[in-house]
């Protein structure tokens, strides 16, 4: 393809990079050109972005002009969208969540003792994507977390008692103490 | 080994004067002994540096603060005779080994960090696309989620978190035959006399001692029965009895 | 400009619609394509999106490949959005990120050993950032860190081995040699 004129340009990189349709008047704004000069420019674009040429059409919408997906690449887009995704949770949101679903209900202040670092942003985002939820105080007044019916359903258990068996990655099977009590323990250790 | 940033530092001690990455140099050139190296002094020239510059440059406080630790350190090293040294199982190769390689790692992530600044700065003005699925896919992406995590990662995570931590092995530190008991009796034996120096306290002792009467000292002024002062740094140390009580006959027993 | 072939219309449509880099495989899962193919329909538009032509490039970036703006177009797109694009790192902060990319997994006590002072104040900075993130525990308890697919994707590298090798910044053997030698009869004065 032949190189375009750098208002072509300007305007074709501000509407891949806006979420929302801008108007010509924000182009204009933007790009220091005259709106004119602007439509000559989105005119330009809009033949390069006919339907049917390429995978990305340029549309009016509302008064604005924005970038989207052809139609057409749909399919490909849902697969792409749901494929289980590699590296969902951080090291530190799996050890949060697994806290939470062996201990439930837990205050964060316990969830902080057992890591021996601050959980604040591990939970805050388990809690955006709805696996934990509050769960009322304890008498302390901390807040308590659970785990989410959401939770049990993107990790494919019908019920919490479908939670592993962690005797297999006990390092210590020997320990008879509970498993809260040995958590804390170790988390202190580590924090000390 | 120069310090560019440091390079401003003027110093005026009673062994040198001059910048202190000249300093560095002299040092590492045996020119200016370590031994007679005031480090405190030097602390106390970078801290006035600071005041009249009226900012803190902070690349250049870490920069200082990594050579004067390494050189510190070095000298602590370098005090200790030759026996002591084996007590302590450390050579001199290995303390020159040491800030060598103090030194050269500094210098490296300096120069590493300094490139990835380059790279950023190259990277100035790209910018990506942040926008949300269109509203047809996202029903998609929560739908097909469903079971698409492994709850094995939790009994994992719980695994890891169950392991203890090793103990911290004590084994290399030797065996303390002097008691803080009976360093507090000797300081405060001392006491009864009167007031009297630190150097008089320790006089004749071997460093294991020196470190034990230092923390008896340290005891005594948490508990109320002496005080000292020092007039200058490596000066000497008077100890006095605090004159309005007396409790030191009632602790002794 | 022509109509290209389904398969190249269906990657820029997915390219343009993922905020992260997404590699030959991801793409050839999504477009139920062979790799080979795919990498093909990358080299088309690689073609198309080259410096220079237009507003938009494509990138490979972070292991994968990616959509970004021209960095010609910055200041219309500064003058566009409020918000900068990506604040510059403090001298601390590069320090510490260059640590952490070239030793990693690297726990914080042995970052603080290198840098001579704390690094917790910087790395806090880099975890926010999404620069850096935790990498599970060292023996000791600690909290190891790895460098994340935004820091290359921020930093144009394609992937961790293009940065140059650390050994580059180190004095020439024979200033190295000297330096040692000199430390070495310093030592041996004093034990004598």
């Amino acid at each position: 393809m032949s190189e375009q004129p750098e208002l072509v340009r300007t305007v074709e990189a501000l509407l891949f990079l806006s979420s929302d349709p801008l108007s010509p008047g924000e182009l204009a704004d933007a790009t220091e050109a005259g709106e004119g000069a602007v439509v000559a420019a989105l005119a330009v674009l809009a033949e390069e972005y006919a339907p049917g040429l390429r995978g990305i059409r340029l549309r009016e919408l509302g008064g604005g002009w924005t970038l989207a997906s052809d139609p057409d690449t749909e399919d490909a887009a849902r697969r792409l969208f749901s494929r289980p995704r590699a590296s969902t949770l951080s090291p530190a949101q799996a050890e949060t969540l697994a806290i939470v679903a062996y201990l439930q209900p837990i205050s964060r202040p316990e969830i902080t003792r057992i890591r021996g670092v601050s959980a604040d942003s591990a939970s805050a985002t388990l809690l955006d994507r709805g696996l934990i939820e509050e769960a009322g105080h304890s008498q302390f007044g901390a807040v308590l977390y659970r785990t989410t019916p959401q939770f049990l359903k993107l990790f494919g258990l019908r019920s919490l008692d479908e939670l592993p068996d962690i005797a297999r990655w006990d390092p210590t099977p020997e320990e008879q103490a509970e498993l809260r009590e040995r958590l804390l323990r170790a988390g202190e250790a580590r924090a000390s | 080994m120069t310090a560019v940033a440091l390079a401003n530092l003027e110093l005026d001690l009673d062994v040198f004067s001059g910048p202190f990455d000249l300093l560095l140099t002299l040092v590492l050139r045996e020119e200016v002994d370590l031994l007679e190296l005031q480090l405190a002094e030097v602390v106390l020239a970078y801290l006035d540096h600071l005041e009249q510059r009226g900012e803190l440059d902070l690349e250049t406080a870490t920069e200082f603060i990594v050579l004067v630790a390494a050189l510190l350190e070095l000298k602590s090293r370098l005090m200790l005779s030759s026996e002591e040294q084996e007590l302590l199982d450390i050579e001199p190769e290995q303390a020159a080994e040491e800030l060598l390689a103090r030194m050269l790692d500094a210098r490296r992530f300096r120069a590493a960090a300094a490139h990835l600044g380059e790279l950023l700065d190259a990277e100035h003005g790209v910018r990506f696309r942040i926008a949300p699925p269109p509203p047809n896919l996202r029903r998609a992406i929560v739908h097909a989620a469903d079971g698409s995590h492994d709850p094995q990662v939790l009994g994992e995570a719980i695994g890891r978190m169950l392991l203890m931590p090793p103990a911290i092995s004590v084994r290399h530190i030797s065996t303390l035959r002097i008691t803080v008991a009976e360093r507090l009796s000797h300081l405060r034996e001392l006491l009864r006399r009167g007031s009297f120096s630190f150097d008089e306290a320790v006089r004749g002792a071997d460093r294991m001692t020196v470190a034990v009467t230092l923390f008896a000292l340290l005891e005594l002024y948490k508990r109320g029965e002496a005080e000292w002062e020092q007039q200058e740094s490596f000066g000497e140390i008077a100890i006095h009895g605090r004159a309005h009580e007396a409790p030191a006959e009632v602790l002794a027993g």
